[in-house]
Parts: C-alpha cells; sequence; structure tokens
C-alpha cells in the first residue's frame, strides 16, 4: 500500500507541503542539502572561472606586441649557453623559425646579411629554431650560411612566454629589454627591417 | 543593398527575439492569453525574418557577390554549385547564421505542434527558445557580421576551405547541427515545467519525443563525421577524439543517458530531480561545445577561424548555468520521487547503473578535453590529451556499459526473481562463454578485444532473446502468426524494440571500433609503377597516375589492382586520389581508394608520387562496413521507437488550453 | 548603409511589429480558467498506472516475473488505478470518459478516412479530438458549447442523450450523470 | 596561357611532393623501412596539430621527425629512448596523454575518483531508496474491495490500453 499513500501524499502541484517543523533529522537533511549545493555551484563556478582565464590568456597571447620581453633562455648549435638576461644594454632581434617552415627561406638570407651590417652596432640577433630538429636545422643554416647564434627553444618554452602564433616570427627587443615592435611572417623588405632596428639601437 | 537589409532583417529579428522572450515569460507569468499570442507571433517572426537573412546571404554565394566578405572568404567562382550552397555553414558568421536558422525552424515546429495543448507552458517554451535565438542574434549582429561589405567588388573569392569540399562535409554538418540545435526544444520544456510548476508526467513525455529527434540526428551527424574523417583525411581512423569531436559526443553521451532514466520518469515516477539536470547538462554541453569550437579556446584540427565570440558564449553560458541551477533549487520541494525501487535485481536499477557509467564517461571525456587547459593555466607546460588516453580511460567504461546493456533488457521492472534470472541468462551466458573459449584458442589471445566481442555477442544473444520471447508471448496471446506477431510487437512496444535495435546498432558499432583498434595492419611503401606490396594475404599493385582538371582542382589519381588469394584472383582496382586545389594548393586534399569486404575494407591513401613511382599508405581495417551498418540501425531504431502509437495518437493533453473567457 | 535600404528596413519592421504587437491589442483573455491542473496530472498519473500493468504483464509473458511477483505487483497497480479512476471521478464527475470520447473521436475519424463521410462528420469528429485535449472546465464548456450535442447526433447510439457522456453498448444508465439510458 | 601556368603548377607539385615522399637524410638511415619508423610515429603525436597522430600526420615538420626517427632507429635506438629524446626535445605534448605525474596525475585520477565516488553515491541512494519500500508484500485481506463496477472499467480500459 505504501505507494498508494505516497501517491495520496503528492501535494496538489502547485503547494509546495506546509509543514515547517524542523525535526532534528530534517535539520540535518537540509543542511546537507545545502552543503550539496554549495559543492555544486563551487563546483560550477570553478569551471566558468577557469573558462574566462583560458579565454583571458589566449587573449593575451594574441595582443602581445608590446611590455617588457619575457627572458629565455638557451644553448646554441655551437654549444653556448645564451639568455637575454646576458644582453642587456644590446637590442635583440628574436626571430623563430624553423627548418620545415618555407616562408622563413623568403627572410633567412635578409637577416644573415643584416646580422653581417650591424653585429658591431650593439644589435644582437638571435634564431630560436622552434620544433625542429638538429639535423635539418644544421643544413638549414649551412645553407643560408647563417652566422648568428641560433639554437634549439628547447620544449617551446620561449615560443610560448612570447606567444608566438607561428613561424617566423620576429621580435625588436630594445636595451632595456621593451619589446618594441613584432612582426608576423616573413620579413621581406630591407627598409621595413632597418626601421625596426632603428627603434632598438642603444 | 540587399546585403544591407540581410543585416537590418537581423536587427530587426533580434528586437523581435528580445521582445518575445519578455512577453513571453510575463505571458506565462500572468497567464495572459494575449501576451501568449504575441510570443507565438515573435516566434513564426523571427524565424521568418532569419530565413530572409539567410536567403540573402544563400543569394550571395550562389551569384557570386565577392563583394560580400563572407562570400569572398568562402567562395569562389569555380566552386562547384553544390558546395556554394553548403557554404552558408563553411564559415563562422555563416554557420551561427545557420545555427539561428536551424533553431527558429524547431522554434516554429515546436510552437504549430504544441499552439493548442499545453497552454501553460508554451509561453515559457517560446520564452526559452526565443532567448536563445536572441543570443545568437546577437552575435550575429554585434559580433561576426554575415553581412559585412567591402568597398568594391572583388574578380573573385578565396574558395572554400578544400577539406569541406566534400559530400560527407556538406550533410554532415546539417545533421550534427540539427542534433545540437534540437537539443534546446528539451531544455526549453523543462526551464517551462519548472517555471510553470506543472511538473507532472505532462511534460516528460513531450520531452522524451523531443530528445528522440535530435538524438537520431546527433547520432547520425556523429556517425557521418566518422564516414567522412575516415574517407577523406586518409590516416586510417574515423575518430580521433579531437575537441571538436568530443564537443558533438559529449552532448550525446548526457542526451543518450537522459533518454534511459526519462523512462524510470515516465514509468515510476522517480528521478524527477536528475532528469531536470541531465536536460540542462546536455544543453550546457552544447552550447560549451559550440563555445569551444568557435571562441579557439581549444586548439583543434576542425576549430573555427579565431574570432571575439568567446566573451559572448561565456556570458550566455554562466546565464543558463546559474539560472537553471537557482530555479531548480527553488522548485526542489516539487520534484519528490513518487515511488521507489524494489530491488537492485530490477530494470530501474539497470538504468540508474546506465546513468552512472554515461554520466561517467561523459565527466571523463569532458576532463580530458579541457584538461590540457587547465594544465596550461596551472603549470603552464603545455601537454596533449590524445587518443592514447581517452581510449585508456573510457575503455573498460565503455565495455561496462556494453555488459550492462546485455543485462539490463533481461531485468523486468520492480524485481526479477533467482529462477526467473537464470532462466533469461543460461542461453546467452554459455554462448558467450563458448565464443569467448573458440576465439581464445582458435583468434587471438589477446584480452580487452576478446572481452569486448564476447560482450557484443552477448548483447546480440540477449536481444534475439528478447525478439524471440517477445514474439512468442504475443503469438500465444493473440494467434498471430510470426511476422505479424513481430510487426505488431514493434508497432505497439517500439520504445522498448525500437530501443533494442538502436542497441544492435551500438553493438556493431562497438564491434567494429574493436576490430578497428586491436587487429588493424598497416604499410607504407613507395612504389614503382607495375610493383607490388602484400599486406594480409592480399596483393596491391600500382598500376599509374592520371591528372586531370575538374572545376576548381586538380585531381591526381593513383590506379592501384587489389588480388587475393596472393595475386592470383583480382579483387578490385581502386583509385586513391588527392585533389589540389587551385586556390588552396599547399592543402591538398585526399580520397581514399577502398574495396569494402564484409569482413575488413581494403584501403589506399595516395601519399605523393614522383614521375614513375609513388607512395602508399595501406591499411586492412577489420569491419568498418559495419560501423556504418550499426549508424543506419541506430537511426532505424529511433524511428521505430519515434513512430506513433496506433492508439495512442492523441494524448490528452491535460494542461489546458485557451478558454473564451 | 543607405538611407534607401534604412527606409526598406523599417518597411518591412513595421508590419513583423504589428503583426507580433496586435494580440497585445484585442480584448484581455486568460490562458486557462484556473491554475488546477490536478485532473490532467491524475488522467496521466492513470495512463501510467495502466502502461505499467501492461508492462508488468508483458514482463510475466516473456518470463522475467515469476507468477508469485507478478501477482502481488499486478494487485498493487491495480489498486493504485482504482484508486485513481475514483479520484478522477471525484474531482470531475463524467471526466472519466474524456478518455472514452477520445476513443470516440479516433474511431470517427478512422471511419472518416476509411469511407468518404459528409463534410459536416469530418467536422463533427475534429471537434471531438479538440474536446479530447481539454481539462474538465473546459470540457464541460464546450459540451455546453454544442460540440459533444453535434456528437450525440451522430452517434447517438454511444452517447448518453442527458449529458452528451459517451455510454457502452451494455449500460443502462449513464455513469456520468446517472440518468437511464433510451432503449434502442 | 592558363594552360602553361597550369602545367607549371603541375610539376612544381610533383616536384613538392616527391620532395615530402622522400627521406631527407637517407644516406645513413637508407635501410630502415616507413613501416619500422612508422611503429614508432604511432606512438608520437604533432607536436603541431592537436590529436593527429605523427603516422597519420603530413606536415613538413612531421615528415622531419619521421626522418629523425629513421636516423635514430639507424643508430640503432629503441623507441623508448626516441620517444624520451622528442620528451626532452618539444616537451610532454608529443605523448597523446599526460605523463603521470606532478599535476599531470590528476588527469588520470580524478575521472576514476568521479567515477568511484558517483557509483557509491548511486549505491547508497539507490539503498536508502530501497529502504523506503521494503515494508512487507501487501496482504490482500487489507485492501478494501473494490467496487465491481470501478474493477469492470478498469479492466475495460486495460483492454483498450495496449
Amino acid at each position: 500500500m505504501t505507494e498508494m499513500t505516497r501517491l495520496d501524499e503528492q501535494p496538489a502541484v502547485s503547494h509546495a507541503p506546509a509543514e515547517d517543523v524542523l525535526t532534528p533529522e530534517k535539520a540535518a537533511h537540509q543542511r546537507r542539502m545545502a552543503m550539496w549545493r554549495l559543492i555544486i555551484v563551487g563546483v560550477l563556478l570553478a569551471f566558468v572561472a577557469f573558462l574566462v582565464l583560458g579565454l583571458q590568456r589566449q587573449n593575451v597571447s594574441q595582443q602581445r606586441a608590446s611590455g617588457m620581453a619575457p627572458d629565455f633562455e638557451f644553448t646554441t648549435f655551437d654549444g653556448e649557453a645564451i639568455s637575454l638576461a646576458d644582453l642587456a644594454g644590446q637590442g635583440v632581434v628574436l626571430n623563430f623559425w624553423a627548418s620545415w617552415c618555407d616562408p622563413c627561406r623568403a627572410e633567412a638570407d635578409l637577416l644573415e646579411q643584416t646580422w653581417r651590417r650591424e653585429q658591431n652596432n650593439g644589435i644582437t640577433f638571435i634564431g630560436l629554431d622552434y620544433l625542429d630538429q638538429e639535423h635539418a636545422a644544421l643544413k638549414y643554416m649551412a645553407e643560408y650560411d647563417i652566422t648568428y647564434p641560433n639554437g634549439a627553444d628547447i620544449q617551446s618554452q620561449a615560443a610560448r612566454s612570447y606567444g608566438i602564433k607561428g613561424v617566423p616570427e620576429t621580435f625588436f627587443i630594445s636595451p632595456d629589454g621593451k619589446i618594441q615592435s613584432q612582426v608576423i611572417g616573413p620579413i621581406v623588405s630591407q627598409a621595413d627591417l632597418d626601421r625596426r632596428l632603428d627603434e632598438i639601437r642603444p | 543593398m540587399i546585403f544591407h537589409i540581410g543585416s537590418l532583417l537581423l536587427v530587426i529579428a533580434l528586437v523581435v527575439s528580445f521582445f518575445g522572450t519578455v512577453v513571453g515569460y510575463w505571458g506565462g507569468r500572468t497567464r495572459s492569453a494575449n501576451l501568449a499570442a504575441s510570443s507565438f507571433h515573435a516566434v513564426y517572426a523571427v524565424a521568418g525574418l532569419v530565413l530572409a537573412a539567410a536567403v540573402i546571404l544563400w543569394y550571395g554565394l550562389l551569384a557570386d557577390q565577392f563583394q560580400l566578405a563572407y562570400v569572398w572568404n568562402h567562395s569562389e567562382r569555380a566552386l562547384p554549385l553544390f558546395y556554394k550552397f553548403s557554404a552558408l555553414w563553411g564559415g563562422q558568421a555563416g554557420s551561427l547564421l545557420f545555427w539561428t536558422l536551424l533553431l527558429s525552424g524547431y522554434s516554429v515546429a515546436v510552437a504549430l505542434t504544441f499552439r493548442t495543448r499545453q497552454a501553460a507552458l508554451m509561453p515559457f517554451v517560446n520564452a526559452t527558445l526565443l532567448i536563445t535565438s536572441f543570443f545568437f542574434l546577437v552575435l550575429l549582429v554585434f559580433s561576426v557580421h554575415p553581412f559585412e561589405q567591402y568597398e568594391f567588388r572583388p574578380a573573385d573569392g578565396q574558395g572554400l576551405n578544400p577539406l569541406l569540399q566534400n559530400y560527407w562535409m556538406v550533410i554532415h554538418p546539417i545533421m550534427l547541427y540539427m542534433g545540437w540545435v534540437g537539443l534546446t526544444v528539451p531544455f526549453a520544456f523543462a526551464v517551462a515545467s519548472l517555471l510553470s510548476k506543472k511538473l507532472g508526467n505532462n511534460w516528460v513525455r513531450i520531452v522524451r519525443r523531443w530528445t528522440l529527434i535530435p538524438w537520431m540526428f546527433l547520432s547520425a551527424g556523429i556517425i557521418m563525421g566518422s564516414q567522412w574523417a575516415y574517407m577523406e583525411l586518409g590516416w586510417g581512423g574515423y575518430w580521433a577524439w579531437d575537441p571538436v569531436e568530443n564537443a558533438s559526443f559529449l552532448p550525446w553521451l548526457t542526451a543518450t543517458a537522459f533518454l534511459h532514466s526519462i523512462i524510470i520518469q515516465e514509468r515510476r515516477g522517480m528521478l524527477k530531480v536528475w532528469n531536470m539536470v541531465l536536460v540542462w547538462l546536455t544543453y550546457v554541453l552544447v552550447i560549451l561545445g559550440t563555445f569551444t569550437t568557435r571562441s579557439g579556446i581549444l586548439e583543434s584540427v576542425h576549430s573555427f577561424a579565431q574570432s571575439d565570440v568567446g566573451p559572448y558564449f561565456l556570458g550566455f553560458l554562466i546565464l543558463i548555468i546559474f539560472s537553471f541551477i537557482w530555479l531548480l533549487f527553488d522548485r526542489m520541494p516539487l520534484l519528490r520521487s513518487e515511488s521507489a525501487m524494489d530491488s537492485v535485481l530490477s530494470r530501474e536499477a539497470a538504468f540508474l547503473a546506465n546513468n552512472w557509467l554515461f554520466t561517467g564517461i561523459a565527466f571523463a571525456v569532458l576532463w580530458g578535453t579541457f584538461f590540457p587547459m587547465f594544465s596550461e593555466i596551472i603549470t603552464g607546460q603545455r601537454i596533449s590529451v590524445a587518443a592514447p588516453w581517452f581510449n585508456k580511460v573510457t575503455g573498460p567504461l565503455f565495455l561496462l556499459l556494453f555488459v550492462m546493456m546485455g543485462i539490463g533488457p533481461l531485468l523486468g521492472w520492480r524485481r526479477t526473481s533467482a529462477n526467473k534470472l537464470r532462466e533469461q541468462f543460461t542461453w546467452p551466458l554459455l554462448l558467450s562463454l563458448l565464443f569467448a573459449l573458440v576465439y581464445w584458442l582458435l583468434v587471438s589471445k589477446q584480452f580487452y578485444p576478446m572481452m569486448g566481442l564476447t560482450a557484443c555477442l552477448f548483447v546480440t544473444a540477449t536481444i534475439v532473446q528478447e525478439f524471440l520471447r517477445g514474439v512468442l508471448a504475443r503469438r500465444a496471446a493473440t494467434g498471430e502468426n510470426p511476422f505479424t506477431a513481430t510487426w505488431q510487437l514493434m508497432r505497439r512496444n517500439g520504445q522498448r524494440y525500437g530501443g533494442y535495435i538502436v542497441h544492435l546498432g551500438i553493438v556493431l558499432i562497438g564491434a567494429a571500433v574493436i576490430g578497428n583498434q586491436f587487429y588493424v595492419q598497416t604499410t607504407n611503401v613507395t612504389l614503382a609503377q607495375g610493383e607490388s606490396a602484400d599486406l594480409a594475404g592480399y596483393r596491391f599493385t600500382y598500376n599509374g597516375l592520371s591528372a586531370e582538371h575538374q572545376d576548381n582542382r586538380v585531381e591526381y589519381r593513383a590506379y592501384v589492382s587489389i588480388f587475393a588469394d596472393d595475386g592470383a584472383r583480382l579483387l578490385r582496382t581502386v583509385s586513391p586520389q588527392r585533389n589540389v586545389y587551385d586556390k588552396n594548393p599547399d592543402m591538398p586534399t585526399s580520397e581514399v581508394g577502398i574495396y569494402v569486404l564484409p569482413s575488413e575494407d581494403l584501403y589506399v591513401v595516395l601519399n605523393g608520387w614522383s614521375e614513375n613511382s609513388a607512395t602508399f599508405s595501406i591499411f586492412v581495417n577489420p569491419l568498418t562496413l559495419w560501423l556504418w551498418v550499426g549508424g543506419v540501425l541506430i537511426v532505424l531504431g529511433t524511428l521505430i521507437a519515434l513512430w506513433p502509437h496506433p492508439r495512442r495518437k492523441t494524448v490528452p493533453a491535460p494542461a489546458g488550453v485557451p478558454v473564451r473567457a | 548603409m543607405t538611407w534607401l535600404s534604412l527606409a526598406i528596413g523599417l518597411i518591412i519592421a513595421l508590419p513583423v511589429i504589428a503583426y507580433v504587437a496586435r494580440p497585445l491589442f484585442t480584448p484581455a483573455r486568460l490562458l486557462y480558467a484556473t491554475d488546477d491542473s490536478r485532473l490532467g496530472d491524475l488522467l496521466a498519473r492513470k495512463d501510467t498506472v495502466l502502461s505499467n500493468i501492461k508492462e508488468i504483464e508483458f514482463d510475466h509473458q516473456t518470463g522475467k516475473l515469476n507468477t508469485e511477483d507478478y501477482a502481488q505487483y499486478n494487485q498493487r497497480l491495480r489498486g493504485q488505478a482504482l484508486s485513481l479512476l475514483k479520484r478522477i471521478d471525484q474531482i470531475a464527475p463524467g471526466a472519466g470518459d474524456l478518455d472514452t470520447q477520445l476513443e470516440a473521436a479516433i474511431a470517427a475519424r478512422r471511419k472518416v478516412a476509411a469511407a468518404p463521410v459528409s463534410d459536416a462528420a469530418a467536422a463533427t469528429a475534429a471537434s471531438v479530438t479538440e474536446i479530447a485535449g481539454t481539462d474538465d472546465a473546459t470540457t464541460k464548456q464546450a459540451t455546453e458549447a454544442g460540440g459533444a450535442k453535434e456528437v450525440v447526433m451522430q452517434r447517438s447510439a454511444s452517447f448518453c442523450h442527458h449529458c452528451g457522456a459517451p455510454v457502452e453498448p451494455g449500460d443502462r444508465f449513464c455513469r456520468a450523470c446517472g440518468t437511464r439510458l433510451r432503449e434502442e | 596561357m592558363n594552360r602553361v601556368i597550369h602545367l607549371l603548377r603541375l610539376t612544381l607539385l610533383l616536384f613538392v611532393f616527391l620532395a615530402l615522399g622522400q627521406p631527407l637524410y637517407a644516406q645513413d638511415a637508407s635501410t630502415v623501412t616507413a613501416d619500422q619508423v612508422n611503429e614508432v610515429a604511432r606512438e608520437l603525436w604533432c607536436p603541431l596539430c592537436s590529436g593527429v597522430r605523427l603516422d597519420g600526420c603530413e606536415l613538413k615538420a612531421c615528415d622531419q621527425m619521421k626522418d629523425e626517427i629513421a636516423i635514430k632507429l639507424a643508430a640503432g635506438d629503441d623507441t623508448e629512448s626516441i620517444k624520451s629524446y622528442f620528451v626532452t626535445q618539444y616537451g610532454p605534448q608529443v605523448l597523446g596523454e599526460p605523463p603521470r605525474s606532478g599535476f599531470n596525475l590528476l588527469a588520470w585520477i580524478l575521472p576514476v575518483a568521479v567515477l568511484l565516488g558517483g557509483g557509491l553515491f548511486v549505491l547508497t541512494r539507490g539503498r536508502s531508496m530501497m529502504q523506503d519500500i521494503r515494508p512487507a508484500p501487501v496482504a490482500s485481506s487489507e485492501r478494501p474491495v473494490p467496487d465491481d463496477d470501478y474493477a469492470r472499467r478498469l479492466d475495460e480500459e486495460l483492454a483498450r490500453h495496449d
């Protein structure tokens, strides 16, 4: 008969049960319910907060065009350890590239020639090899006779902290460590490169 | 000019949908028939306006109006007409417009179906559907601009993404969107019943039906998506646990859980709160999925170009998550169970276990999809969560689910006694054990595929037994001949037997997945013309290459003859193909060459070529045919379940009808 | 954006606004008469209990329930069904036959479909179907409004001549109003 | 004119594909077959795309990774050491799954924990739901004898209901 009585007990839908007497069990039940509700809302809030953070992070990395250049360290293919902090006082041209990247080839020669011209004028060129293999990278460097310091960006750490969108991408860092300008894609004009270099001369 | 009108139409639709939301909500609150009627009119008006806007965009695409940024970006003169038509959903703005169009289509369908019934619910239903439309219209008006124009008219467009220029890619998004968008309807009814406090058995029936329809489309869409990946991407697989694939799979999981647990509520009046939660979760996952694929928050090969829709989506997501939770908490006292469980050995308990597994899998998939984001925010390190993780975590759960799928139907409602249990399980169990033993001895000693295939067989055996017993019982009761009995059984018990056919489809898919996961054979070869490679007892001979210019692409086709019996018998010459598109030469697409056998697919991909040799990836994919057959069965079974019952054509709709007062 | 297109937009917007707002300017009406949906709920629940009875019967036939369990559940469910029937009668005497009316409507519609009948008959069938979708208050109202009278004219053998409620062939008294039925 | 351009493009493409098809450093790794390389590549994931396995990836970067695998295989390295080489070079994203340590352990633990917790919850809830109903089966004598009229009506409705 239990089910029947239950059926009969059903409130007439629109009215909530009017039993306001609080027995201890009921109070405990209500406390438990309140706790569960808190947990559920908390979890949902945390999830939403993460989504907000994720979205923000993505926007930040998209718009990172200026501000302080994040520090990074790397070891060149010749075995020399270099960090950005060591280069304080010089203008730094930081170029991300990869040997599998066809557009990179469009700027490789221009960068190398300009480096040769500028290396005694307080400007350093640095090439960070993004997601690449040493064999292929060395071959690429030999092909374009690249002599400025180049090394693998291990685990893409620099690439991530600079928020690059792809390769090639080049950052122009002033002697006091600020990103002065940024080029996404290959740099094809000497004039453009010179203009940007002028901004970061010590 | 006409495109200015297009954007104006969207603005008008935006205003009307907002007005309709307010009017519907207010009408439901005050029980005003005038306000309610106005909300119906708003639904129709929004649908008309959005349709007109879509027609204008279609006109732009078909008539090569390249001054439209959207058309310039996603079409070109030489694009085949068919793809010009489908380019409507090929890009961000157009696909959001398409979403809105389908949503307003569903809204009209619901409004027409229930215009004289469900008087208490409908104003709220209209309001909920309209607020969703409103949100998408906000995107279209303020963020993505489908009718943005250039000052001049470019001579030719950029062309459609080559990957989208495929027959499956035309039909598959429609199906997927029909599924996704349709899942708004059950949510609208859930909200309406909570708002109106009409929480009887009434909305349950409506919602079950209106969940089943989008569920069918969603299932078909997912299967077709896999088919596309299998035929076009040419990596030998059909499912990569990519964020976008997961986004379509997540609501499918919760909707499936809901379709099972709603039966308990319908029959026994239990799990009312839980069902509300599932409907809501499904809808939230749909919006979340759209959000993740549009905002670029997760990286995916399928992602749309990034745009600034993210914050809008996030705002809407927050609105639907928290307002519903608040509403649900507020109405909790009205959602008490009417009855209780009788025994663990009952179908109710089986459904509970099913829900536990489905939501568990859904959680795991959600977690895996978003974990890279969590991890990067917290540790700053980038990791990937791909197929190995998903297979390891969800694999055992799916196996358990399959076992449950076999056990569940054998349990009666309320309680099954021990001797009945024995009676039910003897044959399927014996058969499965025998199969497992034979498999172990003769085929392979790998544990997971053996267990998985055994579970598949077990489920099949129980379903067959169910049909047999049902037919026998019906014959005993009515004396019909076996065919009539089967027919009547499906006709009158469509929900149950349609469900079994869906299960059968799932079993076939399961078997195909196991075959592909564990027994695939593959080789990568470079063949000179006339040279052969051997794989799995077949011989593949490269005969030559042809190049042919079609509308907007060059088709390179290699001819590969497949021989059986070590080259003795020619089976078929297949022609794996590469299309190089004039506008996107760096994105060659692949058409694989397939010879389909019931036991396995012989699958040849053309990787590259030179003057007299070509490189191929060759796969022998066991049982893949059954994946698609299973998909067909799922749709078929759902249709049987949906087919109106011969008697209950017009179920009394008690909630009320307009009164001539 | 030119003035012309703005003007055209306005020309489109005006009829749309008129269409959507029109119902607001008609005499005020209520969506449904009372907020009482108990009857509907009871009917739906009765339907569920009947399905449940059928379901366990089927489970029994296909060997999932043993006879004792079946008997026990069947008894319990029948008890529920009976109590529901009674309560439906208490709330709305004569509403139990809502279902029966529905049956009649469907039967009538089937007849319409099966054999070419006059338009009047089809109209009647349609009006009956409409009745089927109402709750008690509206049923009565619709009955008064004359819908059911047509039904009486159409199929006099099966409906009470006094109140219009359907009657079963063997009945001597109307279950809804108690009137003694005329002998055919 | 168009045809000329077309032919030009065609030859260009042929060249590109040729370049893709041939390993770049075949001299040391020529003894390693593509199948052997793919055996290893199957356990690695394209670091540039998401969810694409290395053996199925057609990016030039991935082809170079495969060449690297061939070189390492020719040098006698085994799968594990090749995998760990790529992890140190590119980070854990080349593995298809989060590493089982530190924060990333959570990726593995949480689904299992939630599933077990949920199972426990369902079990206890189910049990408490069952205890509600357990009272002895209804004795028929307790039930009020239904009047025949209603019973008959019920039977009629049942007969119609299927």
